[in-house]
Protein backbone atom coordinates (compact mmCIF):
# COMPACT_ATOMS: atom_id res chain seq x y z
CA UNK A 1 0.00 0.00 0.00
CA UNK A 2 0.99 3.16 -0.60
CA UNK A 3 0.39 6.29 1.83
CA UNK A 4 0.01 9.99 1.52
CA UNK A 5 -0.58 13.16 3.92
CA UNK A 6 -1.66 12.48 7.48
CA UNK A 7 -1.73 9.19 6.97
CA UNK A 8 1.70 8.82 5.89
CA UNK A 9 2.52 11.02 8.58
CA UNK A 10 0.34 8.64 11.35
CA UNK A 11 1.99 5.67 10.29
CA UNK A 12 5.50 6.77 9.74
CA UNK A 13 6.11 5.68 6.14
CA UNK A 14 4.54 6.08 2.84
CA UNK A 15 4.75 2.30 1.96
CA UNK A 16 4.07 -1.08 3.66
CA UNK A 17 2.25 -4.80 3.25
CA UNK A 18 -0.70 -6.24 4.41
CA UNK A 19 -0.91 -9.65 4.16
CA UNK A 20 -4.76 -10.35 3.06
CA UNK A 21 -6.72 -13.40 1.71
CA UNK A 22 -6.84 -13.65 -1.58
CA UNK A 23 -10.14 -11.74 -3.22
CA UNK A 24 -10.06 -9.37 -0.32
CA UNK A 25 -11.74 -6.19 -0.76
CA UNK A 26 -10.32 -2.52 -0.63
CA UNK A 27 -12.47 -2.49 2.43
CA UNK A 28 -10.74 -5.68 4.03
CA UNK A 29 -7.30 -4.60 3.07
CA UNK A 30 -8.03 -0.89 4.92
CA UNK A 31 -9.54 -3.57 8.29
CA UNK A 32 -5.88 -5.15 8.01
CA UNK A 33 -3.88 -2.11 7.99
CA UNK A 34 -5.93 0.14 10.76
CA UNK A 35 -5.53 -3.65 12.85
CA UNK A 36 -1.92 -2.78 12.58
CA UNK A 37 -1.56 0.83 12.69
CA UNK A 38 -4.97 1.57 14.84
CA UNK A 39 -3.88 5.57 14.80
CA UNK A 40 -5.59 5.37 11.45
CA UNK A 41 -9.17 4.00 12.14
CA UNK A 42 -10.56 7.50 12.76
CA UNK A 43 -10.14 8.43 9.49
CA UNK A 44 -11.96 6.06 7.42
CA UNK A 45 -15.05 7.77 7.11
CA UNK A 46 -13.55 10.27 4.57
CA UNK A 47 -10.81 7.96 3.38
CA UNK A 48 -10.51 7.22 -1.01
CA UNK A 49 -8.95 4.80 -2.21
CA UNK A 50 -6.98 4.34 -5.51
CA UNK A 51 -5.44 1.86 -7.44
CA UNK A 52 -3.01 3.04 -10.22
CA UNK A 53 -4.22 6.42 -11.15
CA UNK A 54 -8.16 5.45 -10.28
CA UNK A 55 -9.97 6.16 -7.72
CA UNK A 56 -11.66 3.10 -6.33
CA UNK A 57 -14.46 2.18 -4.60
CA UNK A 58 -14.32 0.27 -0.60
CA UNK A 59 -15.98 -3.63 -2.45
CA UNK A 60 -13.62 -3.72 -5.14
CA UNK A 61 -11.42 -6.47 -4.86
CA UNK A 62 -7.68 -5.99 -5.14
CA UNK A 63 -5.83 -8.67 -7.49
CA UNK A 64 -2.68 -9.79 -6.84
CA UNK A 65 0.30 -6.96 -7.60
CA UNK A 66 -1.83 -4.43 -7.04
CA UNK A 67 -0.49 -1.22 -5.21
CA UNK A 68 -3.56 0.03 -2.93
CA UNK A 69 -3.35 4.25 -2.25
CA UNK A 70 -5.15 5.55 0.48
CA UNK A 71 -5.41 8.88 1.13
CA UNK A 72 -7.42 12.33 2.95
CA UNK A 73 -9.99 14.07 0.53
CA UNK A 74 -8.21 16.26 -1.58
CA UNK A 75 -6.79 19.87 -0.70
CA UNK A 76 -9.54 22.07 -2.84
CA UNK A 77 -12.49 19.68 -2.43
CA UNK A 78 -15.25 20.24 0.00
CA UNK A 79 -14.52 17.41 2.49
CA UNK A 80 -18.09 16.39 3.75
CA UNK A 81 -18.69 14.16 1.19
CA UNK A 82 -16.07 11.18 0.39
CA UNK A 83 -15.38 10.88 -3.18
CA UNK A 84 -14.79 7.76 -5.25
CA UNK A 85 -15.66 6.85 -8.63
CA UNK B 1 1.13 19.82 -20.46
CA UNK B 2 0.16 18.42 -17.09
CA UNK B 3 2.95 18.82 -14.40
CA UNK B 4 3.74 18.03 -10.70
CA UNK B 5 6.38 20.28 -10.01
CA UNK B 6 8.58 21.38 -6.90
CA UNK B 7 9.92 24.11 -9.69
CA UNK B 8 7.95 27.51 -9.12
CA UNK B 9 5.25 27.93 -11.42
CA UNK B 10 5.34 30.88 -14.11
CA UNK B 11 2.08 32.62 -15.74
CA UNK B 12 3.67 33.24 -18.52
CA UNK B 13 5.41 29.95 -19.09
CA UNK B 14 2.26 28.35 -19.32
CA UNK B 15 0.06 31.21 -21.44
CA UNK B 16 2.92 30.79 -23.80
CA UNK B 17 2.74 27.22 -23.70
CA UNK B 18 -1.52 27.40 -24.57
CA UNK B 19 -0.57 30.18 -27.07
CA UNK B 20 -1.36 28.71 -30.96
CA UNK B 21 -1.91 30.98 -34.09
CA UNK B 22 -5.93 30.57 -33.83
CA UNK B 23 -6.19 31.02 -29.89
CA UNK B 24 -7.22 35.03 -29.37
CA UNK B 25 -7.92 34.59 -25.84
CA UNK B 26 -5.70 32.89 -22.85
CA UNK B 27 -7.74 32.83 -19.47
CA UNK B 28 -4.80 31.67 -16.64
CA UNK B 29 -5.92 30.58 -12.77
CA UNK B 30 -3.06 31.07 -10.41
CA UNK B 31 -3.87 29.85 -6.67
CA UNK B 32 -1.56 31.55 -4.54
CA UNK B 33 -0.91 30.75 -0.78
CA UNK B 34 -2.68 32.78 1.78
CA UNK B 35 -1.33 34.49 4.70
CA UNK B 36 -4.25 33.02 6.70
CA UNK B 37 -7.10 30.70 7.20
CA UNK B 38 -10.59 31.26 9.33
CA UNK B 39 -8.09 33.81 10.79
CA UNK B 40 -5.09 32.07 12.38
CA UNK B 41 -1.44 33.57 10.68
CA UNK B 42 -0.07 31.11 8.32
CA UNK B 43 3.63 31.53 7.22
CA UNK B 44 3.91 28.57 4.76
CA UNK B 45 2.25 25.66 3.23
CA UNK B 46 3.21 22.77 2.19
CA UNK B 47 1.71 20.14 -0.70
CA UNK B 48 2.30 16.76 -1.34
CA UNK B 49 0.59 14.72 -4.12
CA UNK B 50 0.35 11.72 -5.61
CA UNK B 51 2.09 12.69 -8.69
CA UNK B 52 1.57 10.05 -11.14
CA UNK B 53 -2.40 10.02 -10.64
CA UNK B 54 -2.61 13.64 -9.95
CA UNK B 55 -1.33 13.90 -13.57
CA UNK B 56 -2.97 11.43 -14.88
CA UNK B 57 -6.46 13.18 -13.44
CA UNK B 58 -4.74 16.44 -14.44
CA UNK B 59 -4.95 15.44 -18.22
CA UNK B 60 -8.38 13.83 -17.65
CA UNK B 61 -10.14 17.44 -16.96
CA UNK B 62 -8.16 18.95 -19.78
CA UNK B 63 -9.78 15.81 -21.97
CA UNK B 64 -13.26 16.46 -20.60
CA UNK B 65 -12.62 20.56 -21.32
CA UNK B 66 -12.01 19.12 -24.90
CA UNK B 67 -14.42 17.66 -25.25
CA UNK B 68 -17.37 20.51 -23.49
CA UNK B 69 -15.90 23.39 -25.47
CA UNK B 70 -14.56 22.35 -28.52
CA UNK B 71 -13.73 26.00 -29.20
CA UNK B 72 -10.77 25.84 -26.71
CA UNK B 73 -7.76 25.12 -28.08
CA UNK B 74 -5.24 24.48 -25.45
CA UNK B 75 -5.41 23.39 -21.77
CA UNK B 76 -2.27 23.10 -19.65
CA UNK B 77 -2.05 22.78 -15.23
CA UNK B 78 0.93 22.26 -13.44
CA UNK B 79 0.87 21.87 -9.25
CA UNK B 80 3.61 22.98 -7.35
CA UNK B 81 4.61 20.64 -4.67
CA UNK B 82 6.97 21.07 -1.58
CA UNK B 83 7.03 24.34 0.80
CA UNK B 84 5.16 27.57 -0.63
CA UNK B 85 6.23 31.05 0.63
CA UNK B 86 3.11 33.46 1.09
CA UNK B 87 2.17 35.03 -2.31
CA UNK B 88 4.03 32.34 -3.90
CA UNK B 89 1.54 30.13 -6.68
CA UNK B 90 0.49 26.82 -5.78
CA UNK B 91 -1.47 25.77 -9.05
CA UNK B 92 -2.24 27.36 -12.45
CA UNK B 93 -4.42 26.51 -15.32
CA UNK B 94 -3.99 28.02 -18.30
CA UNK B 95 -6.97 27.94 -21.44
CA UNK B 96 -6.94 29.30 -24.81
CA UNK B 97 -9.75 29.09 -27.11
CA UNK B 98 -10.45 31.28 -30.56
CA UNK B 99 -13.16 33.64 -28.00
CA UNK B 100 -12.51 34.82 -24.97
CA UNK B 101 -16.13 33.91 -22.80
CA UNK B 102 -14.78 29.61 -23.72
CA UNK B 103 -11.33 30.13 -22.36
CA UNK B 104 -13.08 31.53 -18.96
CA UNK B 105 -15.26 28.54 -18.68
CA UNK B 106 -13.42 26.08 -19.29
CA UNK B 107 -10.33 27.63 -16.71
CA UNK B 108 -13.38 27.89 -14.38
CA UNK B 109 -14.46 24.41 -14.32
CA UNK B 110 -10.97 23.08 -14.86
CA UNK B 111 -9.93 24.82 -11.81
CA UNK B 112 -12.58 23.69 -9.69
CA UNK B 113 -12.36 20.02 -11.40
CA UNK B 114 -8.85 19.80 -10.19
CA UNK B 115 -9.57 21.05 -6.59
CA UNK B 116 -12.30 18.23 -6.28
CA UNK B 117 -10.25 15.21 -7.76
CA UNK B 118 -6.75 15.50 -7.88
CA UNK B 119 -4.80 13.93 -5.25
CA UNK B 120 -2.78 17.14 -3.79
CA UNK B 121 -2.90 17.98 -0.12
CA UNK B 122 -1.77 20.47 1.76
CA UNK B 123 -0.54 21.31 5.24
CA UNK B 124 -0.67 24.89 6.68
CA UNK B 125 2.46 26.01 8.81
CA UNK B 126 1.70 28.60 11.40
CA UNK B 127 4.41 30.07 13.90
CA UNK B 128 3.39 27.53 16.13
CA UNK B 129 3.15 24.06 14.22
CA UNK B 130 1.33 22.85 11.31
CA UNK B 131 -2.08 21.52 10.95
CA UNK B 132 -3.16 19.15 7.33
CA UNK B 133 -6.15 21.14 5.58
CA UNK B 134 -9.37 19.49 5.09
CA UNK B 135 -11.67 17.88 7.57
CA UNK B 136 -9.46 15.47 8.53
CA UNK B 137 -6.85 18.15 9.41
CA UNK B 138 -8.61 19.90 12.01
CA UNK B 139 -8.80 17.02 13.97
CA UNK B 140 -7.04 16.44 17.58
CA UNK B 141 -3.33 14.66 17.40
CA UNK B 142 -4.46 10.64 17.05
CA UNK B 143 -2.69 9.95 20.32
CA UNK C 1 -2.51 50.13 -12.10
CA UNK C 2 -3.76 50.87 -15.61
CA UNK C 3 -1.44 51.36 -18.68
CA UNK C 4 -0.82 52.03 -21.74
CA UNK C 5 2.39 51.20 -22.83
CA UNK C 6 5.01 49.90 -26.13
CA UNK C 7 6.61 47.38 -24.04
CA UNK C 8 5.53 44.04 -24.36
CA UNK C 9 3.61 42.62 -21.60
CA UNK C 10 4.10 39.96 -19.04
CA UNK C 11 1.34 37.79 -17.37
CA UNK C 12 3.84 37.20 -14.54
CA UNK C 13 4.42 40.98 -13.83
CA UNK C 14 0.81 41.42 -13.77
CA UNK C 15 0.04 38.48 -11.27
CA UNK C 16 2.72 39.51 -8.65
CA UNK C 17 1.32 43.05 -9.37
CA UNK C 18 -2.32 41.81 -7.86
CA UNK C 19 -1.29 39.23 -5.20
CA UNK C 20 -1.95 40.81 -2.20
CA UNK C 21 -1.33 38.09 1.23
CA UNK C 22 -5.22 37.78 1.91
CA UNK C 23 -5.91 37.05 -2.13
CA UNK C 24 -5.99 32.85 -2.94
CA UNK C 25 -6.63 33.43 -6.24
CA UNK C 26 -5.83 35.40 -9.17
CA UNK C 27 -7.66 35.31 -12.91
CA UNK C 28 -5.44 37.05 -16.04
CA UNK C 29 -6.87 37.22 -19.06
CA UNK C 30 -4.36 37.51 -21.97
CA UNK C 31 -5.68 38.73 -25.80
CA UNK C 32 -3.13 37.69 -27.87
CA UNK C 33 -3.11 38.40 -31.97
CA UNK C 34 -3.99 35.47 -34.57
CA UNK C 35 -3.15 34.80 -37.50
CA UNK C 36 -6.32 35.43 -39.31
CA UNK C 37 -9.76 36.89 -39.25
CA UNK C 38 -12.53 35.77 -41.04
CA UNK C 39 -10.19 33.67 -42.90
CA UNK C 40 -7.65 36.11 -43.92
CA UNK C 41 -4.63 35.41 -43.18
CA UNK C 42 -2.88 38.10 -40.83
CA UNK C 43 0.70 38.71 -40.35
CA UNK C 44 0.58 41.36 -37.28
CA UNK C 45 -1.62 43.79 -35.99
CA UNK C 46 -1.00 47.62 -35.12
CA UNK C 47 -2.65 49.17 -32.44
CA UNK C 48 -3.45 53.11 -31.49
CA UNK C 49 -4.78 54.39 -28.40
CA UNK C 50 -5.80 57.88 -26.68
CA UNK C 51 -3.56 57.03 -24.15
CA UNK C 52 -4.60 58.98 -21.62
CA UNK C 53 -8.29 58.39 -22.05
CA UNK C 54 -7.65 54.74 -22.18
CA UNK C 55 -6.03 54.94 -18.94
CA UNK C 56 -8.78 56.58 -17.06
CA UNK C 57 -11.29 54.18 -18.93
CA UNK C 58 -9.49 51.68 -17.51
CA UNK C 59 -9.71 53.14 -14.30
CA UNK C 60 -13.27 53.32 -14.40
CA UNK C 61 -13.36 49.96 -14.94
CA UNK C 62 -11.54 49.21 -12.36
CA UNK C 63 -13.41 51.49 -9.81
CA UNK C 64 -16.81 49.55 -11.33
CA UNK C 65 -15.07 45.83 -10.37
CA UNK C 66 -14.33 46.85 -6.73
CA UNK C 67 -18.39 48.43 -6.32
CA UNK C 68 -19.54 44.94 -7.56
CA UNK C 69 -17.44 42.17 -6.35
CA UNK C 70 -16.31 44.12 -2.51
CA UNK C 71 -14.20 40.56 -2.32
CA UNK C 72 -11.96 41.79 -5.10
CA UNK C 73 -8.52 42.50 -3.79
CA UNK C 74 -6.46 44.02 -7.21
CA UNK C 75 -7.13 44.79 -10.20
CA UNK C 76 -4.63 45.67 -13.27
CA UNK C 77 -5.13 46.64 -16.94
CA UNK C 78 -2.45 46.93 -19.17
CA UNK C 79 -2.87 46.96 -23.14
CA UNK C 80 0.31 47.33 -25.63
CA UNK C 81 0.23 49.57 -28.43
CA UNK C 82 2.58 49.91 -31.99
CA UNK C 83 3.10 46.95 -34.06
CA UNK C 84 2.61 43.25 -32.62
CA UNK C 85 4.00 40.04 -34.01
CA UNK C 86 1.29 36.94 -33.88
CA UNK C 87 0.73 35.76 -30.68
CA UNK C 88 1.88 38.40 -28.64
CA UNK C 89 -0.58 39.88 -25.83
CA UNK C 90 -1.90 42.62 -26.80
CA UNK C 91 -3.84 43.21 -23.28
CA UNK C 92 -4.10 41.68 -20.20
CA UNK C 93 -6.23 42.07 -17.42
CA UNK C 94 -5.11 40.52 -13.94
CA UNK C 95 -7.71 40.35 -11.03
CA UNK C 96 -7.04 39.05 -7.21
CA UNK C 97 -9.59 37.90 -5.01
CA UNK C 98 -9.92 36.25 -1.63
CA UNK C 99 -12.22 33.16 -3.95
CA UNK C 100 -11.64 32.61 -7.09
CA UNK C 101 -15.31 32.97 -8.18
CA UNK C 102 -15.09 36.40 -7.81
CA UNK C 103 -11.95 36.37 -9.55
CA UNK C 104 -13.51 34.60 -12.59
CA UNK C 105 -16.57 37.06 -12.97
CA UNK C 106 -14.26 39.84 -12.12
CA UNK C 107 -11.91 39.53 -14.76
CA UNK C 108 -14.21 38.24 -17.22
CA UNK C 109 -16.23 41.43 -16.92
CA UNK C 110 -13.22 43.72 -17.10
CA UNK C 111 -12.32 42.37 -20.34
CA UNK C 112 -15.70 42.91 -21.89
CA UNK C 113 -15.87 46.21 -20.65
CA UNK C 114 -12.65 46.85 -21.81
CA UNK C 115 -13.28 46.24 -25.26
CA UNK C 116 -16.16 48.21 -25.26
CA UNK C 117 -15.26 51.33 -24.16
CA UNK C 118 -11.30 51.70 -23.92
CA UNK C 119 -10.45 53.61 -27.04
CA UNK C 120 -7.85 51.72 -28.86
CA UNK C 121 -7.93 50.71 -32.25
CA UNK C 122 -6.53 48.07 -34.30
CA UNK C 123 -5.36 47.77 -37.70
CA UNK C 124 -4.67 44.37 -39.12
CA UNK C 125 -1.50 44.33 -41.77
CA UNK C 126 -1.90 41.40 -44.58
CA UNK C 127 0.70 40.49 -46.61
CA UNK C 128 -0.61 42.81 -49.28
CA UNK C 129 -1.99 45.38 -47.76
CA UNK C 130 -3.60 46.81 -44.03
CA UNK C 131 -7.37 47.63 -42.53
CA UNK C 132 -8.64 49.30 -39.41
CA UNK C 133 -10.40 46.45 -37.64
CA UNK C 134 -14.44 47.52 -36.74
CA UNK C 135 -17.34 48.42 -38.98
CA UNK C 136 -15.49 51.54 -40.65
CA UNK C 137 -12.46 49.44 -40.98
CA UNK C 138 -13.83 47.62 -43.82
CA UNK C 139 -15.07 50.65 -46.12
CA UNK C 140 -13.62 50.72 -49.21
CA UNK C 141 -11.02 53.38 -49.66
CA UNK C 142 -12.78 56.86 -49.52
CA UNK C 143 -11.76 58.16 -52.64
CA UNK D 1 -9.07 68.58 -32.27
CA UNK D 2 -7.65 65.27 -31.99
CA UNK D 3 -8.37 62.89 -34.69
CA UNK D 4 -6.93 58.75 -34.14
CA UNK D 5 -6.88 55.80 -36.16
CA UNK D 6 -9.00 56.14 -39.58
CA UNK D 7 -9.84 59.56 -38.88
CA UNK D 8 -5.99 60.35 -38.20
CA UNK D 9 -4.77 58.57 -41.73
CA UNK D 10 -7.63 60.03 -43.63
CA UNK D 11 -6.88 63.45 -43.07
CA UNK D 12 -3.22 62.94 -42.43
CA UNK D 13 -2.68 64.56 -39.54
CA UNK D 14 -3.31 63.89 -35.42
CA UNK D 15 -4.42 67.52 -34.35
CA UNK D 16 -5.97 70.19 -36.39
CA UNK D 17 -7.90 73.42 -35.60
CA UNK D 18 -11.08 74.23 -36.89
CA UNK D 19 -12.86 77.62 -36.75
CA UNK D 20 -16.34 77.61 -35.19
CA UNK D 21 -18.94 80.10 -33.43
CA UNK D 22 -19.24 80.53 -29.93
CA UNK D 23 -21.27 77.46 -28.55
CA UNK D 24 -21.16 75.50 -31.57
CA UNK D 25 -22.31 71.69 -30.37
CA UNK D 26 -19.93 68.77 -31.20
CA UNK D 27 -22.11 68.54 -34.27
CA UNK D 28 -21.15 71.61 -35.52
CA UNK D 29 -17.54 71.34 -34.80
CA UNK D 30 -17.74 67.69 -36.73
CA UNK D 31 -19.53 69.63 -39.73
CA UNK D 32 -17.20 71.91 -39.73
CA UNK D 33 -14.46 69.11 -39.51
CA UNK D 34 -15.97 67.37 -42.34
CA UNK D 35 -16.71 70.22 -44.85
CA UNK D 36 -12.76 70.90 -44.45
CA UNK D 37 -12.04 67.15 -44.99
CA UNK D 38 -14.76 65.47 -46.59
CA UNK D 39 -13.13 62.21 -46.64
CA UNK D 40 -14.73 62.26 -43.39
CA UNK D 41 -18.22 62.48 -43.92
CA UNK D 42 -19.02 59.02 -44.16
CA UNK D 43 -17.84 57.70 -41.11
CA UNK D 44 -20.40 60.32 -38.97
CA UNK D 45 -22.72 57.30 -38.65
CA UNK D 46 -20.77 55.84 -35.77
CA UNK D 47 -17.85 58.59 -34.80
CA UNK D 48 -17.39 58.80 -31.29
CA UNK D 49 -16.68 61.81 -29.39
CA UNK D 50 -14.55 62.91 -26.73
CA UNK D 51 -13.56 65.79 -24.26
CA UNK D 52 -10.76 65.21 -22.29
CA UNK D 53 -10.95 61.63 -20.84
CA UNK D 54 -14.78 61.50 -21.54
CA UNK D 55 -17.16 60.15 -24.00
CA UNK D 56 -19.71 63.17 -25.04
CA UNK D 57 -22.59 63.68 -26.77
CA UNK D 58 -23.16 65.76 -30.23
CA UNK D 59 -25.34 67.71 -28.99
CA UNK D 60 -22.85 68.85 -26.15
CA UNK D 61 -21.31 72.57 -26.66
CA UNK D 62 -17.65 72.79 -27.05
CA UNK D 63 -16.60 75.35 -24.85
CA UNK D 64 -13.63 77.93 -25.90
CA UNK D 65 -10.25 75.98 -24.77
CA UNK D 66 -11.82 72.35 -24.91
CA UNK D 67 -10.02 70.25 -27.49
CA UNK D 68 -12.56 67.57 -28.84
CA UNK D 69 -11.22 63.98 -30.34
CA UNK D 70 -13.20 62.16 -32.83
CA UNK D 71 -12.10 58.51 -33.55
CA UNK D 72 -14.54 55.70 -34.95
CA UNK D 73 -15.80 52.84 -32.45
CA UNK D 74 -13.25 50.90 -30.02
CA UNK D 75 -11.69 47.78 -31.99
CA UNK D 76 -13.10 45.51 -29.34
CA UNK D 77 -16.77 46.60 -29.48
CA UNK D 78 -19.74 45.77 -31.21
CA UNK D 79 -19.15 48.06 -34.34
CA UNK D 80 -23.49 48.62 -34.95
CA UNK D 81 -24.14 50.65 -32.47
CA UNK D 82 -22.47 54.11 -31.52
CA UNK D 83 -21.64 54.69 -28.12
CA UNK D 84 -21.38 57.53 -26.11
CA UNK D 85 -21.82 58.43 -22.38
Amino acid sequence: MSLFARYREAVGRDRLEVEVPDGATVEQVWAALSAAHPVLARYRPHTLFAIGNEYVPAERPVRAGEELACFPPVSGGRADVPRHR
Amino acid sequence: MYRVTAEPLSADALADAVTVPEAGGVVVFLGVVRDNNAGRRVVALEYEAHAPMAEAKMKEIGDAVHRRWPAVKQVMMAHRVGRLAIGEASVIVAVSAAHRHDAFEACHFAIDRLKETVPIWKREIFEDGAVWVGLQGEAPPAE
